[in-house]
This record gives structure tokens, C-alpha cells and sequence, in this order.
């Protein structure tokens, strides 16, 4: 099913070639692709900029001790969230792992927002209860944000089984990771996917390593990559070259179809790669990575990049507009660096508010008796 | 009123939930054509269809996630677990994301499930088999967990959860789905989450106790009085978390003496809980420490004869009762 | 790599033809059935009558009120435990589900240490604490007996992992049901065992139900068999028909010497059939299969009458020595019967035996302070 | 003695019990090559090699399950939960399947394995990662659970732990990693699982503690004399179960008050069956009811300001003392 061949090579990291122009444009003439107005282009390009921007001022301000906890970056994977978002219809759902700002933004949360989450503030996008591994955004049909690995996968499943039971023609995009595909879970979750025709797309970002374990370490790689898995469980899968959106964009929305059309479901490996560590936290990835594989990325295989590229080929984009469209995101990374700054923190009663919704909406229940169990509060 | 069983009340509540409710829907192994392990769902699939009654595989995590998940969208799935030792192979789904999601998404978010089904000992099926996890769930703030003892309260209680619109776990007993008893008709029968019973008033010891131990508190009471002519109070809990301190307080403040009995295993079960709120809130008004029965402190003992031994009894009660009152047997 | 062909078509449960002579002698020739002497023959034929009738008796006990909680009979799968048993070497070693009294016997267990169990008496196996699920013999390398489907997946790999570790040539046969394939840490457990090259062996009894649910409905199912999801991970994998002792034999067998001499895993897939229900509360088993379905295979494909008709094809067996072992069997359950019926009851202070290894040898740490927190006890 | 960190004291253990015993073995998430999440392994691939210490892909229920088969056979497996709460996703191997196999088999297996890793809040990591189940693990008989303060006691404990039959539970904190303290560099120092320590004398009140709340009873004690010339008794649990009775009750009876502080949850936390112990058993000696400080009953915030007040603190300590021995402020 994968159109990946030998030369492109994706399954061992950092040995693949840069795309050819020919691969680059293979998909260009695919519907989805072909219909893309010049400003759905620029968009898609101006989102992968900024979820770039917010995360370089983000990791500034981490480095200032502005945050506590995780700060995952997502920078080198920019396409595998802007793709997908780019092509998802008004009834179509997305959840993801830990590693979410990138689909956050994609799906048009607020820099403010999420940075002042990122702060642990009152006005980010949790409240400051979350933090970066936690962002949600029902109201664009973002589910998160999810800590546990592969704990998203089934919550995914539930969001698409629940589009089908509604008798709604959507489908639900539930990312993982490369080493996510070790939980048990994840496969509870195809088997029951394809048993019941659910309308759920797993997208597996193979960015070839779980912390500090390469891929290859971690779960045993088929010839054919991590989805060909999906086989087991009759579920139609293919693999994708992250850098490429074309390619990404024509292969989710392929799977959308089939999600909508036939209510089946589709297993996607996106091969992509990040450019900093796990976490903040680990410094030292350079030890189980070589400078010269992340540069081989960012030289060759920068999503970002690459889709320039291609819009400049095209004549859509200019060096100047690209240029200008850098710079109004790192404004507005450092604007939201502002706000947050300048937001308050939670109060400490907080802690005790998003707890049970019988205990926020009083009028709403019968519910009675205690329900928190100190003896005593600190505030 | 009509006397049915405790099987037949959790059935009815569910059946009037899933006609009232077009988002209600019944979820969990051999629930629907096999109709229900311990036939608690029997005749609902034939009468609701596949779509509100849906069989799975032996794959809990994945479908308790998948409840939560479509929970989000304000389906309100009752996932039942053929025993609640199994809910241990999800565990980090029932109790790690049911109980966050909301407030990680600083209140967007619901979680409105029911996860529903046996918790108990005392049917020989071993140790992997006959776990009592409501200690434990109650541990986590932002899930709910009800036991009911009687065919009202079951069917009441299992009406409440369903309406919730937070995770509630309703924590039923094999042993308990044969017995009958009164159960009102009316289609709006709930019991609060949350409020105790004192299902036999007395003023001489109070008998606290959830799920199976109540009956086992009663058949107690009626022998003390029987024997010692000692008036027991029986308080219910039902509800474990939300919790009904008033009731038990004011029971022990009129007393001055509580036995907790439960099937929990000892360390941190329910009863030390109850133990040190009475304790610290009730401190001068009692007469007496405040005792515990709990299970033996043992994994669970295949053996019919032996297993009996180490799940509390009313004879049990009645020593333990005796040795409180300082009453020569 | 399956020999099953359309016409023996195992993969529809209840339509598949008996096998023909051709079949059923396909295997024999193969090394480890060709040097198979004519007393290990009857050895194998009696094993499977044995565990036939200590089931039969057990299901009599039963219904007579000597036992509690459940009683999962093997009758009809007894090829599945007598011949992966029969080609075991010294060092390897079993582990299966609570459908557990065929392996139990088949691995030398005695019908009154067994029978004993079921009655919950202190003579039994485990003591009386375990029951019909968990019957263990480590001194025979049998270690249960679990009653947690798939619970025992990782446990056999851990088995195998350490007698890899401890340089042991040596592997472990890990069983679990169609239904267990279903529960994630089968599927972690296989990645594992395949990543790290461990000698373990899956044996799935595929008879067709997980309870009243039948293997289509529980679990997708590929063209090829579950066994086939092995692919996924790179794993050997095969099927059988679970009627044919000589098939059983050669193929487990073949895992066998993959797991002795490559350190390799296999899956192996048995398709088998029970003639009574999931457990004897499972009174209704006729409502979810038809009468005809269960005579099907009693009657075209059960494994002692297909293993005595090959004997006796072969002149190894004659209906008279058929018939004197069935009797002795018959006379060997009803001793065990008898012995259990006599054994006492575990005296209540058992209770607290065998919970902690540190309390019942005081001698042998220095562990302090209180472990069991009763306030008193019943006994 | 040499003055070494917290974590080194844990490495020396591994390093040690490795040495001694070849059926020792590390497994778990980045604990070879990448030294480990926390490095508490740091060094002990290279030093020992892919045998001896093997990093596991994300499969916690794969691996732990690995261990207790393995341990049938008699390897030692020491197995890292990167995070302690992950242990949720591997719930039923780690405390269903560890806590029953010798008691179903009748004694006939033994299950040698230590589960260890950090299971504390208060690093603004959220919810789902910052969970404190020592309670709800001891529930299990069967298992044991050991929560070192010290540097002293972590390799004390960790070396018991290893040596132990039985599957014990280490729980460790990421807070307490860098702490430094003497430790005794004698390879045979074990401490014996099950002995309190009596962190500090006192007569006035005893502070119960485990884990890192131990240093926050310290640091209260501390004050408390500074301020109000209270000498307070510190008690440190060391371990939870099995549980040092006689120590924490001599304790009580002295001083006549308690005061008991983790950061467990409170419902059913380990406060909860000290509290009902101390009453049940040092019923007469009390003058005050046992009171106790828990972590704010809610998720684990992520806010850092916030999630400090959620956890309990020296303020909070000293208050709650001033108020059990009526001290205005
Ligand atoms: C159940 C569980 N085990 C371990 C962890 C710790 N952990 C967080 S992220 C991670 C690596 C995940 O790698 P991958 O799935 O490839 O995602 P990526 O970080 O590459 O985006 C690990 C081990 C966790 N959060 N949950
Ligand atoms: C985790 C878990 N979920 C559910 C059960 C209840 N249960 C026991 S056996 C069984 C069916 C298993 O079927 P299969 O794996 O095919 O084995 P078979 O009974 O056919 O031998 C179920 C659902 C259990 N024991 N454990
Ligand atoms: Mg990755
Ligand atoms: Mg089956």
C-alpha cells in the first residue's frame, strides 16, 4: 500500500535522501491538493511558522524559569499536525499525546492561550491546571493533550464511536508516537476499531525515537514500517514523508474519506523527526543521536522548508513574503510571551474548582454529602 | 410497590435510563446476546438492539477508554465489568484519565460514565477474582463510587449515576443479585449519591457498614437484640464518595459506639477512612475506640469453607460487639 | 506459512470437513512422529483419556454440590495439552489460562492432588487455596493455571527470558485462548519476545468461543489466522488442526528447536473446539452454537477418537486396549473422586500461610513489625 | 561514612546487589544507555552491561509481567517505573498477579521481585503523572511497600528490598534524588524492612510521616521548638507495610498526641489506617484526636505556585500543631 520506495528510505532514520522534485510534487495533482487556493497555501505555511515561533520563545522563557514540569517541542514535525488540521471537515475530531502545541495552534487555539498555560496561569487554556502536556479545545474539536502514552489511543476511538452512534458523518484523528505503539492498549483499540467500523484515523509520528530509544530499540520495525500492523486487523494503512505536506494532506484525507464513506478505519505512519530532545529536560540527546543525522533533517527534510520550497516553485510564495510572515509570528510569540507574563496565577480555591461538575454546577444534581476529604486547607 | 430483586432493579433502572436517554448506552463483555455473565442485563439487547446494548471483547482498557472518550460527546455509556477485579487491567484508564480529564482541561471537559458490576468475595473463584476495589477508587478525587446493599437503593443509585455527569462507579455483589425487596415504580425513583441510610435504628452501638456487610450488620442487630437485648443502629453508607459524614456522625454522637464492618481488606480499606473521620470529629463523644471487621487479611481463599471464614459474618459482629459492650457471651 | 487449505478450512468454526487419512498422516512421517515409539503412542492416547475422564468425574463432583465457584472443562482440546507436553524437553516449560486441568495432567500432575483441589481440600495441588484455575507443579515446570485472561502472556516470557538469562537451552509454551488475543499485553508480549529474541512459544487455543461470543465477534480475523498477526512483530508463526495429534506434535515442535537452537519466538494457532460450556455456569451454550456444531466435532473431529483411529490404523493400538485404558482412567477418577471426598478441609489458620515468604520462614530475613492488619480474627 | 545524595545511595545499592548477586537485573524505560530518566542508573549499563541493566520499550505491563515469571525461575528482576504512576497502566501484573501467585499455588512459587521508582507530586508534571498509590498497594497482602526519607534508608532499604522473597515495592521521590546525607559504605548496611526510625525525640506531640513528608515534619519540629518551645517527636515510617506498630504506638503513648503527615490523597490514605491504629489501640493515652495533613484533595495542579500550596508544607505543620495543643500563633 505504501508508495515508499528503497530510495527514499524513511524507515532508517537519518539515512533517507532529500526528496526528489518529482517526489516533492507527486501528490500536488491529488484533488485535495490541486483545489488548495493560494491562501489555504500560505496558511497552512504561515501555521507551520508559528507553531515554530511559539515554541522557540516558549523554550526562551523556559530557559528564564517562566514554567515548571515538561516543555515537549514539537519543532522538525510542524507538517504532521498542519496537514491533517488542513484538511479536516467541520465534523472531524483530534487528539493527540503530551507533544500537542503544534496541533494546538493548528487547530487555531490562541498564542496567548497557550503560552499562558505554558506559565501555569489563569488565562491559559486550562487554567493553569494542565500545562503544556494538557491543552484542550472542545470548541474546535480538540481533545488534547494527553500525558500517558497511548493513553489517548482508545479516548480516540470513543470520540469517532460516539460521531457514528450520533449518525454524524465525521471521523476522529488520534495521534501516537513511535514507542506508543508498545502499549497494549493501542491494539485493544485497532481490534476494536476494525471489528466495529469505527471512523478513527491513528496517525503514528514516527519521529524515530522514544526519549533516548531509536525506534529500531523499541518495537520490532516491519519491511514494511509500524502500520503495515494494521494488517492484523484488516485496517488499511500507509506510510508518509513528514516534510512533504502534499503528501501528507493527500494521504490523511484519503483516510477521511474512507473514515466517511465506508466508516473504516486508517493507520498512518508520518516519518518525521524532531529537532531538540524528548523534553527540555533531556539535554543530553546528542548522545543517542548524532549531530549529523539532526542537521541531515533540518537541511533536507524541514517540513517547513520544503513546503517554501515548493510555494516558491509555484510562484504562491515570495522570499519576501515569507519573510514578513516570520516575522508577524515571532511578534506573536512574543506578545503572548507578554500576556502571560503579565497574567495572575490561579488562586489556591482553584484546586478545588474543575473537580467534580456536580460540585461547580450546584444546581444541577441531587448529589449530597462531603466529597473532598481534608481535614484541614491550606488556603 | 413491587418486590423484586436486586438483579431485576439494576435491570429496570438501566432499561428506563436507555429509553429516557437516547445517549445512554450498555457496553461490556457478553452483555448482549449471552445476556449478561450474571444476567443482569438479560432481555435488554433483544429489546434495544445492538446500538444500545453492545458486546466486547476481553478488552477492558480499550473499551473503558472508549467509553470515556465518547463521553466526551455526551454519550453516557454503562460499561459493565463481569467482575471488578478486571477493571485492573485498566486501571489507568477508569481511574487515571476518567478522573483528570476535567480538571486538566481546567472544567471543558466531562466525563459522564458509569462503569458498573460485582465487587465482591465469597463465590470461591480465588484471589485474581475477588477483589473489593472501592477503597481505592474513592482514593481518587474526582470519581464517585456508590455501593447499594438493597434492590431500592440499587436501582435508585444506578438511576443517579446514569444521570451524573461525572464517573461513577457502582459497585454491585454476585451474592447480593438474588435477593428481593421492595422497589418503588415510579420512573424518577433516584437516591441522592452521597446520603447514607440507617436502615435499623438503635441507640446502644453503631453497626457502619456498605454493600453485602449491611445485611450481614442487620442479621447482627437482630441477634443482639434477640440475645443481649442491645439496640444496634445499622448505618448504610451507599454512597462511599461522596461520603454521608452527617448521618454517620450524628449516629456515633448518639451512641458512642461504631463497628465498621466491611468485605474490604484492611490496610487503608473504607473502614479506617470512616474510622478517623469519627475520630476526629466525634473524638468526645465516644465511649469506646472505634473497631473494625474487614476481610482476613489474606488474598482470597478458593476453599468454600475456609473463604466463608474470612469474609465477616454476623457471628463475627456479635463477638466483636460483645467485646466493645463488655458483654460476657 | 500455514498448510491449512481451503478444504480443511479451520478457520470456520463448525463448517470444516473431518480430515482426510491423507491429513491425518501427513505429519506422521515427520522426524519426531516417525521416532515416536509405540509406547509413547499409547502414552499419549491414555493422557488424553485420563484428563477425558478426571473431567468427567470433576463435572459429576460438581453437580453433586463438592465443589464452588468455576469448572472450566478441556473436553475436546486434549490434543492441544498431550502433544506440545509430549514433545517437551527437560528444560522447557508451560504456563497457561484457568482451562487448566488437560495441561495439568498431561505434565504428570496426579488426579488426586488435582481432584483434591477442585473439593477446596488441603491435599489438593495449591493447598485448596487455589481452585479449578490455578493448579501449579513447578517440579514439573508447570506454572498454572491463571484465571486473569492473558494475564499469563508476559509471565511465560518472563519464563523464557530467564532461561535465556541463564544460558539454559531450554524455552517456555505460554497458552491463551482466541479471546485472550485481545487483551494488550499479549500484543507488548510479543514485541518483546521478538525484540529480544526470547525462546517462548504462544499456543493459541482457538476453539472458537470466548465465552458465548464466537471469534469473529471478539477479534478481527485475518485471511490467514490470528497466528498471523506474528507478522507484525516478525515472528514465526503457523497453525494446526487441533484434532491431529501427529500435526500438534510436529509443528509445536519445530517451534520448539526455533526457540533451542535461533532463540526465536513462535505463534502457534490450534484450531480445537469444547464440547461443553465456557464453565459449567455456561448452561445455555447451545443458545450461541447449534447442537449440530458440537456433533460436528464429536463426531468428525475429536482428538482421541482421530488419535485411536490412527493407532489402530497402524496396529500400534486394538479396540480392546482402547477400551481397558478408558476403564482404568474411569477407575483412576474415581479414586481421585474418593481421595478428595475423604482429604479435610484447610484448617482456617491456613489463611495466613503462604501470603509472605518472610513469615512463614522466620529464620530466613529480617523483616519486622506488623504485616497483617486484622484488629482480630475469626479463627 | 561517606556523605553521599539520595540517589547515589539507591545507584550503590543496584551496584552492589549486582555484584553480589548474578540474578540480579535492572529493567525499565532509558535505564541503560540513556542512564536513566532521573539517572539513578547512571553508569550501571556501562559498568555491568546489556544483561545486567536492559532498557525496556513503553510496555510496563510487557515488562513487569516479564519480571514476576522470571522471578519464578529465581532472577531478581529490579524493575524502574520511570514514574510511579505509571505503574497504573501495568495494575493488574504488578499488584494482582504479584500479590496472588504464592498464596494460589499454596506456597509453591515465590515472586522475588522490587518494583521502584519516584511516586511524588510537586514537579508541576500534571495529574496523570503525579500520583502516591503506597496506600492503595499495601492494601495488597502479598506485597510490601518501603518509602525511604534518607539517603541512609534508600540504600538500606533498597538492599532489603532485593534480598527480599517477597515483591516489594520502593518508592522513591525525584525531590528527595538530590539530597545528601551519610551513609554507611559497609556493603551488608541493610535496613530491615518493617523498623520505623524515630527521626527526632520529642515529648510534646508525635509527627508520623513517610517519604519526603518526613522532612517537612522535621523542618516543623524544628520550628515548632525555635517558636514555641514544642518538642515534637518525628517519626518516620520507612516502611508501610509490613508497618512498625510498636514504634509509632510507644510513640503516641508518650506524647499523647499525633499528627500524621503524607502526600497521599486522603481518602483511604495511609493516614487513614495509622489514625484508625493510634485510636484503636492508644485509645486511652490520647488527649487529642489524631489529626492529619494530606495533599489537597483534588488532581494534581500543574501551576507551580499553586501546585506548592497543594502539597503539604512546614506552615501548614506548625499550624495545625498550634491548634491540637491550642497555642494561639
Ligand atoms: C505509560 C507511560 N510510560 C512511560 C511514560 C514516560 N514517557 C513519556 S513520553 C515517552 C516517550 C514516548 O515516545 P514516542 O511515543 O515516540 O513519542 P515522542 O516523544 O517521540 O513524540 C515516555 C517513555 C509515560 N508518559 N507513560
Ligand atoms: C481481564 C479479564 N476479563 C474478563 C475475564 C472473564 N473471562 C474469563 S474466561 C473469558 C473468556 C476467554 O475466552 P478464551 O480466551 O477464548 O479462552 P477459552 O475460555 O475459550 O479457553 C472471560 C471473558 C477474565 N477472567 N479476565
Ligand atoms: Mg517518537
Ligand atoms: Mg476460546
Amino acid at each position: 500500500m505504501s508508495n515508499l520506495t528503497p530510495e527514499t528510505e524513511p524507515f532508517s532514520q537519518g539515512k533517507s535522501r532529500a526528496l526528489s522534485k518529482e517526489d516533492l510534487f507527486a501528490f500536488a495533482k491529488d484533488p485535495i491538493n490541486a483545489s488548495m487556493s493560494a491562501d489555504a497555501k500560505i496558511k497552512a505555511f504561515t501555521d507551520m511558522v508559528r507553531i515554530r515561533k511559539f515554541e522557540q520563545a516558549a523554550l526562551q522563557s523556559y530557559q528564564k524559569g517562566k514554567m515548571g514540569g515538561f516543555l515537549h517541542l514539537y519543532i522538525g514535525q510542524e507538517a504532521t499536525a498542519v496537514g491533517p488540521v488542513s484538511v479536516m471537515n467541520e465534523n472531524d475530531h483530534i487528539i493527540t499525546a503530551y507533544r500537542d502545541h503544534g496541533h494546538a495552534l493548528a487547530v487555531g487555539m490562541g498564542m496567548n492561550e497557550c503560552m499562558a498555560e505554558l506559565f501555569g496561569k489563569f488565562t491559559g487554556c486550562s487554567k493553569g491546571k494542565g500545562g503544556s502536556m494538557h491543552y484542550f479545545a472542545p470548541d474546535k474539536r480538540f481533545w488534547g493533550g494527553h500525558g500517558i502514552v497511548a493513553g489517548q489511543t482508545p479516548l480516540g476511538l470513543g470520540l469517532a464511536y460516539a460521531l457514528k452512534y450520533k449518525g454524524i458523518r465525521g471521523c476522529a484523528i488520534c495521534y501516537l508516537g513511535d514507542g506508543a505503539v508498545n502499549q497494549g492498549v493501542f491494539h485493544e483499540s485497532l481490534n476494536l476499531a476494525s471489528l466495529w467500523d469505527i471512523p478513527v484515523i491513528y496517525v503514528i509520528e514516527n519521529n524515530g525515537y522514544s526519549m533516548g530509544t531509536s525506534q529500531m530499540r523499541s518495537s520490532v520495525f516491519p519491511d514494511a514500517g509500524l502500520a503495515s500492523r494494521a494488517e492484523g486487523y484488516k485496517i488499511e494503512w500507509d506510510s508518509i514523508h513528514g516534510e512533504n505536506l502534499y503528501e501528507v494532506r493527500a494521504k490523511t484525507y484519503a483516510a477521511i474519506e474512507r473514515a466517511h464513506n465506508e466508516s473504516r478505519p486508517t493507520v498512518l505512519e508520518v516519518f518525521t523527526y524532531r529537532y531538540y530532545g524528548h523534553s527540555i529536560a533531556d539535554a543530553n540527546h546528542q548522545r543517542y543521536r548524532t549531530k549529523e543525522e539532526i542537521r541531515h533533517y533540518q537541511e533536507r527534510k524541514d517540513p517547513i522548508n520544503v513546503w517554501e520550497q515548493i510555494l516558491l516553485e509555484e510562484g504562491v510564495l515570495t522570499k519576501e513574503r515569507s519573510k514578513e510572515i516570520e516575522t508577524l509570528a515571532k511578534e506573536e510569540a512574543r506578545e503572548a510571551v507578554r500576556f502571560a507574563d503579565e497574567s495572575p496565577f490561579p488562586p489556591p480555591s482553584q484546586l478545588l474548582a474543575d473537580v467534580y461538575h456536580s460540585v461547580d454546577n450546584p444546581g444541577t444534581h441531587t448529589n449530597q454529602g462531603t466529597i473532598f476529604f481534608n481535614d484541614q486547607l491550606p488556603f | 410497590m413491587a418486590v423484586i430483586t436486586y438483579r431485576q432493579a439494576i435491570k429496570d433502572a438501566l432499561a428506563e435510563e436507555i429509553q429516557r436517554d437516547d445517549n445512554v448506552f450498555i457496553i461490556g463483555e457478553e452483555v448482549a446476546q449471552y445476556n449478561g455473565a450474571y444476567k443482569v442485563t438479560e432481555g435488554l439487547w433483544k429489546r434495544f438492539g445492538d446500538k444500545r446494548v453492545v458486546d466486547a471483547p476481553i478488552s477492558e482498557a480499550g473499551f473503558i477508554g472508549l467509553g470515556i472518550g465518547a463521553s466526551f460527546l455526551g454519550l453516557r455509556p454503562v460499561i459493565e465489568m463481569m467482575f471488578f477485579s478486571f477493571v485492573y487491567v485498566a486501571w489507568d484508564q477508569a481511574v487515571n484519565n476518567a478522573s483528570s480529564m476535567r480538571y486538566m482541561s481546567g472544567g471543558l471537559i466531562n466525563c459522564p460514565i458509569v462503569i458498573r458490576g460485582p465487587a465482591n468475595g465469597g463465590t470461591n473463584v480465588g484471589a485474581t477474582h475477588s477483589h473489593t476495589p472501592e477503597n481505592m477508587i474513592a482514593n481518587f478525587p474526582g470519581l464517585k463510587v456508590v455501593v447499594p446493599a438493597t434492590p431500592a437503593d440499587a436501582k435508585g443509585l444506578m438511576k443517579s449515576a446514569i444521570r451524573d455527569n461525572d464517573p461513577v462507579f457502582v459497585m454491585e455483589s454476585t451474592l447480593l443479585y438474588g435477593n428481593e425487596g421492595e422497589v418503588p415504580e415510579d420512573e424518577e425513583y433516584l437516591v441522592p449519591i452521597g446520603s447514607a441510610d440507617v436502615k435499623r435504628q438503635g441507640s446502644d452501638i453503631s453497626l457502619i457498614a456498605h454493600g453485602g456487610s449491611v445485611l450481614v450488620a442487620l442479621e447482627a442487630a437482630a441477634k443482639l437484640k434477640k440475645e443481649h437485648n442491645v439496640d444496634a443502629e445499622v448505618i448504610d453508607l451507599r454512597s462511599i464518595r461522596p461520603l454521608d459524614k452527617a448521618t454517620l456522625l450524628k449516629s456515633v454522637k448518639k451512641t458512642h459506639r461504631a463497628l465498621l464492618i466491611e468485605e474490604n481488606k484492611p490496610f487503608c480499606g473504607v473502614g479506617a477512612q470512616i474510622s478517623h473521620i469519627i475520630q476526629r470529629e466525634a473524638f468526645d463523644y465516644l465511649d469506646a475506640p472505634v473497631h473494625r471487621i474487614s476481610a482476613v487479611d489474606a488474598p482470597a481463599f478458593y476453599s468454600p469453607p475456609v473463604e466463608k471464614v474470612q469474609i465477616p459474618d454476623s457471628q463475627l459482629v456479635l463477638r466483636e460487639v460483645r467485646n466493645i459492650l463488655n458483654i460476657k457471651a
